[in-house]
This record gives C-alpha cells, structure tokens and sequence, in this order.
C-alpha cells in the first residue's frame, strides 16, 4: 500500500479577537490509494477543519495552517504557492459537500458548472468539455442528461444535486475525493442511492475517499478504514471491521452505545455525559476525560499520545503500554 | 424707441416673484404693483446717437432666472414673458425714461385725445410688418384690442380694457378709441400691449384665444426681433427682424437663457456664458462688481421703481391706532436695514411713491429711527412692558406675527432685523416665511391672514395709489391691510378725473403725506437696481421699468 | 434571586467547562462587536461630543443666537468669534450649536414619529398577514411611489415649516421603509420556533408581538432608525435650499448652510457655509458609520 | 412571461389609482392656486370665476378628480394652466429624456465606480482599503448636492474652467456630441455621488454574503483563483439584489434630480414638478405624479424581469 | 375518495375507551396556495391529507417520514397551530379541533405541549432562562412568584441543569442543554401530551442519547404521553410504542413496535428500513437494500392512485389508478397496500 496522503502534526488554529482557537490540533492521518478512509466525529472535533486544511480552503484570516505537513503523492501541499494549489484543486483533489441544495451555484447551468472544471484543467475544448459533462453525468445516473445538462440546479432535488457535485468532482479524475458530510443532509432513501453511487465510481476510477461524517451506520457502508477525532484530536484509528468488532477508546465505544439500534431491544441508551468542549476551554490533559467513565488522575494531568496497537492506533491511557504493565 | 411692454412688468404679479425671488435677487420683479396713470403728454424724448458709428451685428446671451409663460400681451403675466414679448411684439404707444407715454415707442405716428378725454384717434406707422410678410394696419389693432372686450375673453388682462367703449377703424392706418369715462391712466395702462396678426388669429375664437399654440409656438408680432425657439427650461432665442419698420435692430440675435439658481447665474455671469443679467441682489453688487472686469462686464445702475414696507392688518385692534404704527416706525432703524441687507445700495422710503416719480412729494411727515420716542409713544397708547419686556395691554402681549414669501432672501432678512429691532422697544415679532403661492393666497381679500407681511410694490409709472390704500379696494382689491382714510379716499377718487398734470401732482402730493402720517405701512427703502452689461455694449440706456428699454438699439462695439 | 443553596459543581464545570466563565451578556456582547468597528466608535463618539454640545448650547456658547452684531458682518473666525459671524454678525460658532440642537431635535422626532407608525403597520402587517397584510401593503406602496421629495414640498406648503410641522412631515413621509422592514422581520419571526413555542403555551398575540417579536426585530429597526435620522437631517437641508426649512431667524444646519449658500458668501466668507456643511457631513457620516456598526453588533447571528 | 408582464400592470392600476388620489387630495388641500399665481392683482374676482369656470377648478374636488381621472384614461393629461394651451404632455416629453439621460450616465456612472469598489471591499472586508471605501462612499452621502454641485461650479467651471457652468449644451453652438457630454459630465457626477455611495455599500453586503455562501467555496474547490471565482461565481449572485436596487432606484430621479437640475440649468422634469409645485399647475403636477408612479411600477417590474434574468430560480 | 376515510370505522372499532387521550381522524392541512393581486387561491400544497391514528394515554406514538412527508405539519396540526383544513381531533373526548382560541388558550394549551426541532431556535435569544420557563406559568397564571421560582428550580432540576443558570441567556448553552431547557419550558405547564417534533436530529450523537434518555425518564416519572416525530427510524424504534410511517402526508403503516420493525408489510416501509445505514459487527449478515428510485413527489400535486407507486418496486397497474384502504391486515397492523 502506497499512501496517497499523509497528514503529519497538521494543526489549524483559528484566531478570535485575542484567543487563539486550536481546531485542528496535530492530527496525523494516512490515506492509501484505492482506499476509502471516513473520518467520523461530532460536531466541533475539527473533521470539516482538517479536509478544508487539506483544500487549503481555510478562510485566512482569521484560520491559518499552523504546523505539520500535508504530503500529497509525496509533495508537501502546505508549501505550495496559491498558483500551485489551484492547479491540484479540482484536479488531483476534489470534494463534495454536506449540503447539496447550497454548494451549486444557482444562476450557473449543470453544464457550465461541470464544463468550467474540464475547461480549466483538462484544457479541454468547450465542446469536447461538453461532451465528456453529458458522460460524467450519466455515469453518475441521470439517464437524460443531455437534457439536464443546460438546466439550472434549482430544478433538480437533493439527491440529484449531490449526483452532480459527485460529477463536477470526479470529472477530472481525481486521486482523491473528499466528501464532507456527503448524506446528512439526504433522506435515507436517497442517502443509500448516493453512497452507492460513490462506492461504485471510487472502484471503478480507483480513486481515494476521505469520507467525513459523523454516521457510524454510513462508515460502515462504505469505509475501509475508521478514523475518530475528538477536540481536534485523532483519539483512534483503525480498520472498519476492528474498529466495530472492539473499539478500543472510551469515546468510541460511547458513540456505538448512543446509537439506537434498529435491530435489538436495549431499554436504555448508553450515553456519555456533558458536552464537546468547546476549543478555548480543551482540558489540560486527556480532552475527553472529563466525559469519560474510566478517566482516572493521569488522564486529567497529562495528555495522551496516539499509538500503535498493531494495525490500528489509539490515544488513551488505558490501552498504554506502561500503564497496562502496572 | 419701441416698446411699450414695459409697463406690464410693473403690473405683473407673482409667478416670476418666486422665480426671481428665489434667486435672492432683489425685488425688482418681484411684487405686486399698482395700475398707474398718466397724462397722456407726448414728449420727444431725446434720443442721442451714440457717438460711434453702431455696428451691426452680434450674439447676446440675457440671464433669468424665471422662465416665460407664453408671448402674448393679453394673456400672460410674468415679466420673463414680457420681457420677450417687448422684442417680438410692437405696441402702440412707448414711454421715455420720465415714465411719459410717448409715440416714439410704439407704432403710434401721432396721438391725439378730445377735448373731453373721452376718445383717442391714434394714426399708425404706415410700413410696418408682421414677421411673416404681412403689413399691418388699423384692423389689426381693431382686431387685437377687441380680444379684451370680448365676453369670452378669459384672460388676466380684462381690468385694463373696462373702460374701453369701443375701438374702431377710422382709415387703414387710424384707429379711434372711445373711452366710458374720462381716464388719465389710459394712454399708459392699455396702449402698451402688442399688436396681434389678425390674418393669422382672426378665425380664432376669443375663448380658444388663451391656448392657441400661436402664443407658444409661433408668436408673430411686428417687433425688431422675430421668435426663433423656445426651449422649455433653457432658453428662448430671437434673431434680427431685417425689415423692421424702424430699421433693423443692430444685434443678430438674443438668447434669454434661463438659469433658476441664482448663484448659478452669477457664475454664468463671471464664466462669461451670460452676458447680460438684471436681477443681481443688492448683497451681491460688490461680487459682481469684483469680477466684473475679468469677466468684460459693466454695471449699470439706478433706482428701481418699487419700494419695500412692513405693511400691518388693521382688523386687528392694535394696528388701527394710528400712534401705534408710527411709534413702529420709530423702533425701525431703516438706515440699518438698507445698509446692511442692501448692502447700502438704496433709500429709505417715506411714501408710497418712489423718487423717480414727477408726483412725489418730498415734504411728508417722516418717523425717523428714535427708540425712546418710540417706547413713548407705545407707552401713551397704554403698552406697558411685562414681566419678559415685552409689552402689554390689558392682558394682550405686544406680539405680531410677520409674513414674508419664502425665496426672497432680502425681505427674510428684513424679518430677522426687524426682530432684533423692535425687540428693543418691546415688540415680539414672530417671522414666519411662507411659500409664495400660500402667502398670496393669505392676503386673498376675504382671508387676511396675516398680522404683519414684508412685501414690496413694484410701482406703475402712474402715480396713482388708489389701488392699494382706498377704501372701496379692501373688498376685493389690493388694500389688503385694511386701510380706510375716507378724506384721503375722497382725494384719491378726485385725482383720477383730474386731467391736469399740475393740479394732480398737488393732490397726490396732498395723499402721499396723509399716507405718511397715517403709516399703513411701515415704508422700508426704495431699492437701487443693479444690471451687468457687457463691457462694450453700447446704445444702453438704464430703464428702471424695463430692462430691454431700447434694446433695438444696442450694439456691440468691436473690441 | 434566592438560589443561594446551589452551586456549580466540579462536575457541572468539568461537563460543561463554557459555563466557567462570567457569562457574556448580550449587552456585552454588543458592545465587543461595536467596539471592534472603528470606524463606528469613532461616529459615536463624534456623535455623543455633538449632541452633548447641542443639548449644553446655553452654557458653552459665548453669544445668543439670535444676538446681531451687524458692524462684525462676515468676519473670519477670530477669538471672539471662534468660527467666525454670519451675514448679520451673529456668532457662527453658537448659532452652529442651537441650530445643532433643533436639527437633532427634528432628526430624532422624526425618526420616533417615523419608527412608531412604521413599527405599527409592519408589525400588523407581518404577524396578521393575510388580507390585513395585502391592504397595509397596498398603503404602503401607494405612499412609496409618490415621490418623497415632492409629496414633502407639496406638505410643506400645506403645513407651515416650523420644528413640529417638519417633524410630523418627514415622520409622515419616511415611515414606509421601516414599515416594510418590520413586516419582514415579522413574517420571519413569527414562524420561528420560539413563537410557535409561546403559542403552544397560550400566550396572546400582543404579547407574543411585543414580548417576543418585536425585541428580537429591533437590530434592523434601530440600524434603519439610525441610518433614517441622517437623511432626515439631510433633507431638512435639501428643503432649505428650495426656502421651505425651519424658518429664520431659527438656526438650523440646513438652513444656515442655505444662507451661506449665496455666491457672494462663498467668495468672500467661504468659512460661513463650511462650518454648517462640515457639521451636517459629520453628523450623517457618524450616523452611517454608527449604523454600520450596529448593523454587525446587532446582527442576531452574533448571538445565536 | 408576457401573461407575467400584463397581469402586474393589470395590478398597478389600483396602486395608480391610489396613487393619485392620494396626490390629487394633497395638491388641493394647498393653499393658493394657480389662479393666485397666473392672476394679474387688478382682476376683478368675477374675472377670477371665470377663469376657474373655464378649467374646472371651482368644482367640488371629488368632481375635478373623477373629469381629471377621466380624461387621464384616455391619455389626455390636459394643458398647462400656466403654460396656457401647452399640453402637460408636450411638456413632460420635452423634458423626459434630458432627466432620463441624466440619469442613465449619472447611474452608469455610479455603477462604474461603486460596484467595482464594492466587490473590493468584500474581498477584503475590515481592511484599511475596506475602511477608505467606506468612508469615502459615507462621505458621497453626508454631502449635501446643492451645497456640492455650486462648489464644483465654482471651482471646476469659473476658476479653473473645465467644465461649462450649465445648461444641456453651448448655446448659439451647432450640436456636438462631446458638448452634449461635457455638459453632462459635472451634473451627472453630482448626482452620482449619493447612489454611488448607497451602491457601493449594498454592493459591499451583497457580496460578502454571496462569498459566505457554499457554492463559492465549491467554485474554489474546484481551483480555480479568488478573483475568477468572485467574478464568476459571486457577481452574478451578488448583482441580483443590486439589480433590484436599479429598480427602486429609478422612481427617486424625478424627485432626487430636482436640485441637481436647478443647479446646473438642466431642463428636466424634476425642475418641472418643482416649478409646477409652486405655481400650483395641477395639470401638471398630477401628470409628474402619475408618471413617476408609473416609473415606480415599471421600475418594480424591471427589477423583476431582470431578477428573473439574473436568476434562474425565478420563473414567472 | 380517500382510502383512510372508508376504512375509518375498522380502527376505532375496537374501543372508544376512555384510555385514548387523542383519536385523531381523517385529520386533513392543505396550504391554499396564493398568487395574483388578490391572493387568489390557485391550488393547495397536501401537506397532511387523511391522517387517522389514536393514543393511549402514558404511550409514544412514533411518526416516522422522509423530509417533506407532513410528519411536522400533522404535528402542528395537532397542537393547533395550524388551523385543520378537516378532520378531528379528539383530545380527552373532545373535538379540539375547532374551538376558538380564547377557548383553545384556557383549556386544552396547558395540556398539550410541543418540544421543537431546533433548540437554537425554539428559545427567544433576548430571554433569560427564567423568563422563558416563567412565561407558561404566568400566562396561565399559575403560582404565586415564589413557588413559581420553586417551580423552576423544580423543572430544571428535573430535566437534569443547574438552576444556577436561571438568569443566564440562552446562547451561552449548547444545543443539548438548549433541548433540556425547551423540553422543561413543555413541562412547565404540567401537560398530559408532549408532541416532540424532531427533537434530536439536531443534536450530536452523544447529546441525543442524553435527552432520548431523558425523555423516557420523565414519561415514566409524569405519566406523560409521546407523539414522538422523526425521521430517524432507529430513534423512533427505541422510544416508541407504536409507529406510524407517512409518505406524501398520509400513514402508509401503522402498528406495533415490534410488528413493524420485525415485519413491515408495505414496500415503502421496507424500503426505507432496508436503506438505512447500519453499523454491523464484523460477520454480521449484509442485508438486502432496496434501492428506491427517484424522489419524492411534489405534495402539491401528488400522483394519483396509490401515492407511492412512482417509486413502488412492486407497483402494478392498479396502484396507478386506485387509492388503496388503509385496513388491518393483522391485528393492530394497518396497511394502505393493495399487495393486501
């Protein structure tokens, strides 16, 4: 497996009137070709900062790319030049958005939206753009879409709207696609239509997906790989199949428990208590302690690292190799 | 000399009052007048050729501030249309610089009255032509002086003909007037409106008369120059008449452009894209002056035919004692006001008639400024001062609102001041500037309302003052105030048959101070008026009732 | 408030850490976004020097207003006159501050006259909606498309220019703007949850209007009310220039600067028409610049 | 879209009606009239009847309104009474275009120098350059015309020479283009002063919601740079409430021009309704009502059309 | 011409026992639509068309739906906040549905209470916590001011918050302390009936389980009966009794917990629980997803006959052309499918 993205320490500050607000706050994160990672949290973890970090699309000011480095196919994206950037955006990276019904612009047809991309870096002809706008919709199912093509998005619905930011975004191939929150703002119908649609096309393109999401149901659909993230932290990584066989860190395990099941029975919901802090109130030591039934002394003194625990890693004190000896 | 429109300036009213007084011009043009009178004295009057030889030709671009109505004599009443009218249009008889009704004017050769001075047989000139080709004749003069006397006539004009019997053809070119009763102001109130083409307006119905687009779109008159365009809101343009009766007029063509703002205008002036300007404000003499030489202008100045008073209501209680309104005019120091609002560019008046008049009369009991004669004499008519200094009796506080229009800067102006003074002997005045429309409407007889009003007449070159302070004008005349004299009254209905010049002057003389002493008004100043001409204009002469005296001509001397 | 009894716990703060901190208050909360407008700060305190020397004119002033000196015509500003006289010699400096007081007086009357008949029909017109809303509106238009200015001046004749008259004429003349701007806010707030909540609960509309609506609707009510009281001063001035302001010999802004506004002045004494004009720019260029302000301070999502 | 264009002018007929009895009530309440104004002082008040007779205009008002209305509907605005016999409507036309040619250049104008600014300011909100743009569009506002135009005059045309002092052209001068524009040239910015300022703020807003929005961060997704994506993505969205604003805009010319008109000596219909105002001239008056309520309309309507231009979500 | 109408009889057959607190029937709210100058009414948005179901009192009715089914109208249908446009209501034996609302304010407000969608939202940002949990209890004038602030203290208590906070704003709390503090404000008035209209989609995962929790406690502690509006089918599952499933504003399905989950009859609702994500354990069974086509139709024009055959995987010519009657095919199973 060759990664195809490597975030290493990547830290996001914001910086609000005179407090600095640490988002994003040394995530590491690993991406292979071909493979579809979800990075799952709740609101306020930093799992929107980190991909639009990744876009470079962080509003500066008042946001700023801090620290670490983002290695795409080995190339460090935070040292590129604005000019640089552009050329890999929409490009070699791509990305969908949480909501469909705002992330098209409303006075642009489909076709001029998909067209604009091709043009831009395929320096494709306009009608040859054209053309391969009419494939990428189709593929991505719209039966008539050379009638669609010229049609303004306000005639289309959620689910067709997402269809065509699928398009815009995988019209030039790229390695990788970003989805932010791709689903959450679909009905469930239309939810399992557009994550089918995107396994399908990640196959057969072989292209990356960075899934962000908080859905544990929508991780196990689609993802190969499970990344949690907490306070701007990553707090456990690991394969799809283990993280849901046995999730390793506290806060893992209470998201499974707060999800109803709709299958079994339980009489009570297991939930954890308080509240995300918010970033300029992070605890001094392990961020999730204060909400976490095992924390014990060291977990609110000290901050936990991210380890390896075979194929997968964790950052708590209770899977520490020094700690489990004691 | 040629026209004879200039008495109507002093007869018109109010439209241009606002236009011009806006500008803050002085008050020239800008107030009601009194019809005038005068003997019908046909006097050469002296007309010296300039000492260079004139030279035909040239553009001369005059400034208003109002803009014109419609041309023709018998309908409209604002002095911006007749100032144009005078160019277009001939009358029969003309008027000197002394205000004498004269034949060298008009188309009138010669004129003669009867005995009686009940008719009037006028022979005209015998080539003068409409600008169409036209000649004109006895039936046009038949023809434009029956307009008025039709019942359909619904113009603003119809008071100047009433006593017009009849007016016939005598030969081709004489016309015989035969008057109701014996009038001295006739030769000056209805000689002077312009000849109408009847082969053009003959088959037009009197009552049609007032919208035919013949006063709009092509007035045709006989007069030096011909209507060329008006352009509604900039300007109207007139060219030579090149076969004037009298010989062409020296300049090609007159522009009268029209600029509402007042400073604009002065600064048209001083960018030298108004050449000519006569409404310039006392307060800005000195300015134009100061840039008048850059600018190739000259100032040409004299006193204007009007005066400004304080006039007072006398329904109300207060304002009919007699003492009352002089010890006012005590408390006014008019010297001040001249010399500030004016810029000392004017006379305290004393009566109703201004200087340049043959009929004033210098000798009249004056109230000079003097504030303890005048706290005196509020004293003796029991004002006593209250708690806050102002005055009081039986209760009432000594507290007069004052009117003026809105626009005229200088007559505001005199509000303030007047304010300020007779504060001093202990008179609240309350200004209050009231949009012109609205203020005329305020003194509308059967309304009076109004305490104390600002205004000014502009005079008639007939010293007639019965229209203003007779009794049997306060029903629906212009004695708005109230005023009743009834030994004055008697005097006043008396003049009017006297047809002796001297006699006449002797009882208006014998008016002028009952009026002084009795202060209906408190009389103001007589204003100086001011006019830019170009530096070279030549043939000028200074008219205080018509700004175009003469303007056929002028001409402009090669630099 | 007797809660003497309970306390925050270690817990409730280790839950909910936010809760550690002195709360921000609205207020608070306002006043840091104001305060983070420059521009805004620096109009309100323009703002607040000159209505504070408008409101202490008698005091700081050297002269009456009225008080002509007519020998010191148009004199430059000296020490005893600071900003030099007017055309009759009055003090240009203290006529400026009660002339102050009564622009002020008839911007912020106006501006409450305007607010209230606006805040009335827009609130009817949004929270009733339906065919109270279409006749209101149908009004409003009608108001509208007169041509303010000329509906002015047409009033202006009808009514005398004094301080009340021209007060009730720009309330009556400028109120459509926040009309339409209440019912809008109306229409959105009433279908907000916290409305749909209170009519759960039972409560009436008119306290649902004054009580939750209309509160909530105040940031742009105030925002245009402040933007409004500019060009009200602003239009006392335009009126002035046609003779139809306050009439002399009371001092306004609009009208001195009409008075200065004579070429003759402009030439010979071009401080007389600055000082006015400078004090009408500043006064409408805090108003605007406080507006903006309050425009961000206000914004509801600042606070949600 | 023609059945949209009809049923709203179908629908401005009772705003119209409204409208100008609302007009017609306030115009007669004035006092004076222009008999007042028209009459020599010497006039007998039976000559004064007659006068009124002849026009109307000693019947009950509900009358004069309903004849007025009537003839209205048949397109005759009637005659100047003080203009006697010039149709209101020739005096309209004669004035019409100058007032609407001023306007077009002085919002063109504004156009020009606000939106540009505007999108600059939204770029780079709370900035030093935002902060000079808004003071200086703050400034555009503050300044009263009249006080603002007579300064240009003085300084530009009198002592510098520039510009003419006013007027639609040289006079006595055969027409030239560049002197129909060099008089049009100080007026028009003038004028523009105050819009541009108005425009250059809602320009500011409208685009900084507009690059708040998600497709904009979509458009950026897609690499291409700031400025592309503002112009493409944002302006379209952004002009459309702007557009609106064009719309509302056009019904205050006739009344926002009449001092900048009197100024600069330009014969326009806001000098007109001025004029007309004081003399009383109802004819005239009703007419400058009734067609600026008519530019309000088509004003409304424009803005809609050009909205449903502009935006495709907008169908009619 | 309405299926539900006919089959009206088969549902309320079994007993008009006094143990229903809410009957509701044929309950129609079409929204006129407008246009023209004169507001002409030109068509009508079928936001709930033909809604009948009933509630046991201390139960959790779920009402599950897709976005644009009329779950939150019928919701606000119920509580009077929109007016009917038929139908009744039947609240402890008595027709709500059209009584005035002097009369609705005096006796039914207090007993019914609404918990909202959105918790930043549903509290006025310019009220403090004290004001807003006073409001109720002042407009109903109820207690005097001091055990009116017992009261409060009670009811935050109660919903699990600090009552050090009464003073505080609501934007200085986060969403799930917002829900607390809205779901407090409905208990203020001691109800019988709270409708909860979405009341944790807007939470995060963790926060949901708190006041899912929550809720349940108090339903046992104050005997309180749920409409509990959703669209999140594993909620609904885990709070309620019984289970109605909506679709272009009427009920495709209505029965028991378990016989609905375990079994669903109607192809929507067996589409829509197939559809739902999961999260499986490793070697947990992948099941079978039926994929529905296309979206939802407009409710302003719904198609004819069967409203979901559009989409339906097992349409026949029939569902095109007849509306099928919603009838019992099991017991206390209701079904509006020609399949039975």
């Amino acid at each position: 497996m060759t990664a195809l993205l490597e975030l290493k320490n990547l830290k996001t500050h914001f910086q609000r009137r005179k407090t600095t607000i640490p988002a994003v706050d040394g995530v590491d994160l690993v991406i292979n070709k071909g493979e579809t990672v979800a990075l799952v949290g709740e609101s306020g973890s930093g799992k929107s900062i980190t991909s639009l970090s990744i876009m470079r699309l962080i509003p500066s000011p008042p946001g700023k790319i801090v620290d670490g480095e983002i290695l795409f196919n080995g190339n460090d994206l935070v040292k590129l030049s604005d000019n640089e950037m552009c050329k890999i955006r929409g490009n070699d990276i791509s990305m969908i958005f949480q909501e469909p019904m705002t992330s098209l612009n409303p006075v642009l047809t489909i076709g001029e939206q998909i067209i604009e991309v091709l043009m831009y870096h395929q320096k494709m002809s306009k009608n040859a753009a054209r053309q391969k706008a009419v494939e990428m919709l189709e593929l991505v199912g719209f039966s008539r879409a050379k009638a669609l093509i010229d049609d303004y998005p306000h005639r289309l619905s959620g689910g067709m709207r997402q269809r065509v930011m699928i398009a815009i975004a995988m019209s030039c191939n790229p390695k990788l696609l970003i989805a932010d929150e791709p689903t959450t703002a679909l009905d469930v119908t239309i939810q399992a239509q557009i994550l089918d649609l995107m396994k399908e096309l990640s196959k057969k393109y072989d292209t990356s997906i960075l899934l962000i999401t908080h859905d544990l149901g929508v991780v196990s659909e689609i993802a190969d790989r499970v990344v949690v993230m907490y306070c701007g932290q990553v707090v456990e990584e690991a394969s799809v199949d283990d993280l849901f066989e046995e999730p390793l860190h506290p806060y893992t395990n209470g998201l499974m428990g707060s999800i109803p099941s709709l299958d079994g029975d339980v009489d009570r919901l297991y939930s954890i208590a308080g509240t995300v802090p918010p970033p300029e109130h992070f605890p001094v030591g392990c961020r999730f302690a204060p909400r976490c039934p095992h924390a014990f002394d060291r977990c609110r003194n000290e901050a936990p690292a991210l380890q390896r625990k075979g194929s997968r890693s964790v950052r708590c004190f209770l899977h520490d190799d020094k700690e489990a000896t004691v | 000399m040629k026209k004879s429109a200039w008495f109507l300036v002093g007869l018109m009213l109010v439209l241009s009052m606002f236009l011009a007084a806006c500008s803050g011009g002085g008050e020239t043009t800008t107030e009601p007048e009194e019809p005038a009178e005068e003997t019908p004295a046909a006097e050469e009057p002296a007309e010296e050729p300039a000492s260079n030889d004139p030279v035909t030709g040239g553009d001369l671009i005059i400034g208003s501030t109002g803009a014109p109505t419609m041309f023709n004599t018998l309908y409209s009443s604002d002095a911006s249309s007749s100032d144009i009218e005078g160019m277009i249009f001939d009358s029969l008889m003309g008027s000197d610089l002394e205000f004498n009704p004269v034949t060298d004017g008009g188309l009138a050769e010669t004129f003669d009255a009867s005995e009686d001075g009940k008719e009037f047989t006028i022979k005209i000139v015998e080539n003068a032509k409409f600008h169409d080709g036209e000649p004109l004749d006895a039936d046009d003069v038949v023809f434009t002086y029956n307009i008025p006397l039709s019942p359909d006539y619904d113009g603003v004009r119809k008071s100047y003909f009433e006593n017009i019997e009849t007016v016939e053809k005598v030969d081709q070119y004489t016309v015989k007037f035969t008057l109701k009763q014996v009038d001295a102001q006739f030769p000056v109130v209805s000689l002077g409106f312009g000849i109408l083409p009847e082969h053009i307006l003959g088959e037009v119905p009197v009552a049609d008369m007032g919208e035919h687009e013949f006063n709009t779109k092509n007035p045709i008159g006989s007069g030096p120059f011909k209507f060329e365009e008006w352009k509604d809101g900039e300007y109207v343009k007139v060219v030579a008449n090149a076969d004037y009766w009298d010989g062409r007029p020296y300049l090609d063509s007159i522009t009268y452009k029209l600029v509402p703002d007042a400073n604009a205008i002065l600064a048209q002036l001083q960018a030298g894209d108004i050449d000519y300007y006569a409404g310039i404000a006392q307060p800005d003499v000195p300015t134009v002056e100061s840039f008048a030489d850059a600018a190739n202008l000259r100032l040409e100045s004299g006193l204007a035919l009007s005066y400004t008073f304080l006039g007072f209501n006398q329904r109300i209680e207060k304002f009919q004692d007699k003492n009352v309104r002089q010890a006012i005019t005590h408390a006014i120091d008019r010297k001040a006001i001249v010399e500030n609002v004016m810029s000392g560019l004017g006379e305290v008046a004393h009566v109703p008639e201004s200087p340049l008049s043959w009929a004033y009369n210098p000798d009249v009991p004056t109230f000079e400024y003097d504030v303890e004669k005048a706290k005196q004499m509020l004293a003796d008519a029991g004002w006593t001062p209250g708690s806050d200094g102002i005055l009081e009796k039986d209760g009432e506080r000594f507290s007069v609102e004052v009117k003026t229009n809105q626009g005229n800067k200088v007559r505001e102006d005199i509000v303030v001041i007047l304010q300020q003074q007779l504060k001093e002997v202990g008179i609240e005045i309350k200004p209050q500037i009231v949009e012109f429309s609205a203020l005329i409407a305020d003194i509308d007889p059967g309304v009076w309302n109004f305490e104390g009003i600002v205004l000014g007449w502009s005079l008639g070159v007939d010293p007639d003052p019965s229209g203003i302070f007779h009794t049997k004008e306060i029903e629906a005349g212009l004695n708005f105030t109230g005023y009743s004299n009834p030994a004055l009254d008697e005097l006043m209905d008396a003049q009017l048959q006297e047809l002796d010049k001297e006699k006449r002057k002797a009882m208006i003389g014998e008016i002028q101070a009952g009026l002084a002493e009795d202060q209906p008004y408190t009389f103001l100043y007589y204003p100086e008026e001011f006019r830019a001409v170009p530096k070279n204009l030549e043939g000028y002469e200074f008219h205080p009732k018509n700004q175009m005296y003469h303007i056929n001509k002028w001409w402009l001397k090669a630099e | 408030m007797s809660q003497s009894n309970v306390e925050i716990t270690q817990e409730d703060l280790q839950l909910n850490p936010n809760l550690k901190d002195k709360p921000d208050t609205l207020t608070r909360i306002f006043f840091q976004k104001f305060m983070m407008n420059k521009l805004a700060v620096i109009g309100a305190v323009v703002l607040f020097i000159i209505i504070l020397s408008a409101v202490f004119a008698p005091i700081i002033s050297p002269y009456s207003f009225e008080q002509m000196n007519l020998i010191d015509k148009l004199k430059p500003p000296s020490s005893d006159y600071w900003l030099g006289t007017d055309r009759y010699g009055r003090d240009i400096f203290t006529r400026l501050l009660f002339g102050g007081q009564v622009s002020l007086l008839v911007g912020f009357g106006s501006v409450l006259g305007a607010l209230i008949i606006g805040v009335s029909v827009g609130a009817l017109a949004g929270y009733y909606g339906g065919i109270i809303d279409a006749i209101l509106m149908r009004f409003v238009d009608i108001v509208i498309s007169i041509p303010s200015f000329f509906l002015l001046i047409t009033i202006v004749t009808i009514f005398d220019p004094s301080v009340g008259n021209l007060i009730l004429i720009f309330a009556l003349t400028s109120w459509t703007s926040t009309a339409r701007l209440v019912r809008g806010e109306f229409l959105t707030l009433r279908s907000r949850e916290f409305v749909l909540a209170s009519k759960t609960i039972g409560t009436k509309s008119y306290k649902i209007i004054f009580s939750h609506i209309l509160p909530n609707a105040m940031g742009p009510i105030i925002v245009s009310a402040t933007l409004l009281v500019g060009s009200v001063i602003l239009a006392e001035a335009a009126l002035s220039y046609f003779g139809l302001g306050i009439s002399p010999p009371t001092a306004t802004w609009g009208n001195m600067l009409q008075d200065a506004q004579n070429y003759t002045v402009m030439k010979t004494a071009p401080w007389y028409p600055f000082f006015p004009g400078l004090l009408i720019l500043l006064t409408v260029l805090s108003f605007n610049f406080i507006g903006d302000g309050l425009r961000d301070a206000l914004d509801p999502k600042a606070i949600e | 879209m023609v059945s949209y264009i009809i049923r709203r002018t179908l629908m401005a007929i009772p705003l119209l009606l409204g409208i100008t009895i609302l007009s017609f009530a306030i115009i007669k309440a004035a006092p004076g009239g222009p008999v007042s104004m028209l009459m020599d002082p010497s006039m007998k008040p039976s000559d004064r009847e007659k006068f009124e007779e002849k026009y109307g205009l000693n019947e009950p008002v509900h009358i004069q309104y309903f004849k007025w209305l009537g003839n209205m509907a048949q397109g005759d605005f009637g005659n100047s009474l003080i203009k006697r016999g010039v149709p209101v409507s020739e005096l309209i036309m004669n004035r019409l275009p100058n007032t609407l040619l001023l306007m077009l250049v002085s919002t063109i104008l504004a156009a020009i120098v606000a939106i540009p600014f505007g999108i600059y300011s939204a770029m780079r909100p709370y900035t030093k350059i935002d902060y000079t743009v808004t003071v200086g569009s703050f400034l555009g506002v503050a300044t009263p015309n009249f006080w603002f135009g007579l300064m240009l005059i003085m300084v530009l045309s009198v002592n510098l020479g520039w510009f003419p002092t006013g007027g639609v052209s040289t006079l006595n001068a055969p027409f030239s283009l560049w002197d129909r524009i060099h008089h049009l040239i100080l007026p028009a910015f003038v004028l523009a002063t105050a819009d541009m300022a108005a425009l250059t703020r809602y320009t500011r807003s409208s685009m900084l919601d507009v690059l708040k929005q998600d497709y904009i961060r979509t458009a950026m997704s897609k690499g291409f740079m700031e400025k592309k994506v503002v112009l493409k993505h944002g302006l379209r969205n952004g002009m459309i409430p702007i557009i609106t604003l064009f719309g509302l805009m056009l019904p205050s010319f006739i009344g926002g021009a009449a001092i900048t008109e009197k100024i600069f000596a330009w014969p326009g219909i806001g000098s007109l309704f001025i004029d007309s105002a004081f003399q009383r001239d109802y004819p005239v008056i009703m007419a400058l009502t009734v067609v600026s309520a008519i530019l309000v309309v088509v004003g409304n309507l424009l803005a809609d059309i050009m909205y449903a231009i502009f935006d495709p979500r907008i169908e009619y | 011409m309405n299926g539900t109408t006919i089959e009206k009889k088969s549902l309320l057959k079994d007993n008009r026992d006094s143990d229903y607190i809410l009957e509701v029937n044929d309950l129609k709210k079409h929204f006129p639509i407008k246009a023209g100058f004169l507001q002409k009414t030109v068509g009508s948005i079928k936001a709930v068309d033909g809604l009948s179901f009933k509630v046991k009192k201390g139960e959790t009715i779920g009402l599950v739906g897709e976005s644009g089914c009329g779950k939150s109208t019928a919701g606000r249908t119920l509580i009077r906040l929109y007016e009917p446009t038929s139908g009744e209501i039947i609240f402890k034996g008595r027709n709500i549905s059209n009584i005035g609302e002097g009369e609705l304010r005096r006796s039914v407000r207090k007993d019914i209470q609404m918990v909202f969608q959105d918790p930043y939202a549903s509290l006025n940002p310019r009220k403090t916590l004290k004001s807003i949990l006073s409001e109720p209890m002042i407009t109903h004038n109820l207690y005097g001011s001091k055990e009116r602030q017992e009261k409060i203290q009670d009811l935050l208590d109660k919903v699990g918050f600090n009552p050090l906070f009464i003073n505080r704003y609501p934007h200085e709390f986060s969403g799930g302390q917002r829900q607390r503090i809205g779901i407090a404000r409905a208990l203020a008035l001691n109800p019988d009936m709270i409708i909860a209209d979405e009341p944790v989609s807007a939470l995060d995962v963790s926060i949901q389980a708190q006041i899912i929790n929550l809720m349940e406690d108090l339903q046992e502690e104050l005997d309180l009966t749920y409409v509990f509006i959703s669209h999140d089918l594993s909620v609904v599952r885990h709070i309620s009794d019984r289970v109605g499933v909506m679709y272009l504003g009427k009920i495709m399905e209505f029965a028991s917990k378990k016989d609905l989950y375990e079994e669903p009859l109607h192809p929507y609702t067996q589409a829509l629980m197939s559809a739902v994500p999961v999260p499986k354990r490793k070697g947990a069974q992948a099941r079978e997803r039926i994929i529905l086509k296309g979206d939802l139709p407009s409710p302003a024009n719904p198609p004819q006959g069967c409203v979901f055959h559009t989409r339906c995987p097992a349409a026949t010519p029939m569902c095109s052309e007849q509306i099928p009657s919603f009838k019992e095919v099991k017991k206390d199973h209701f079904v509006a499918c020609h399949l039975y």
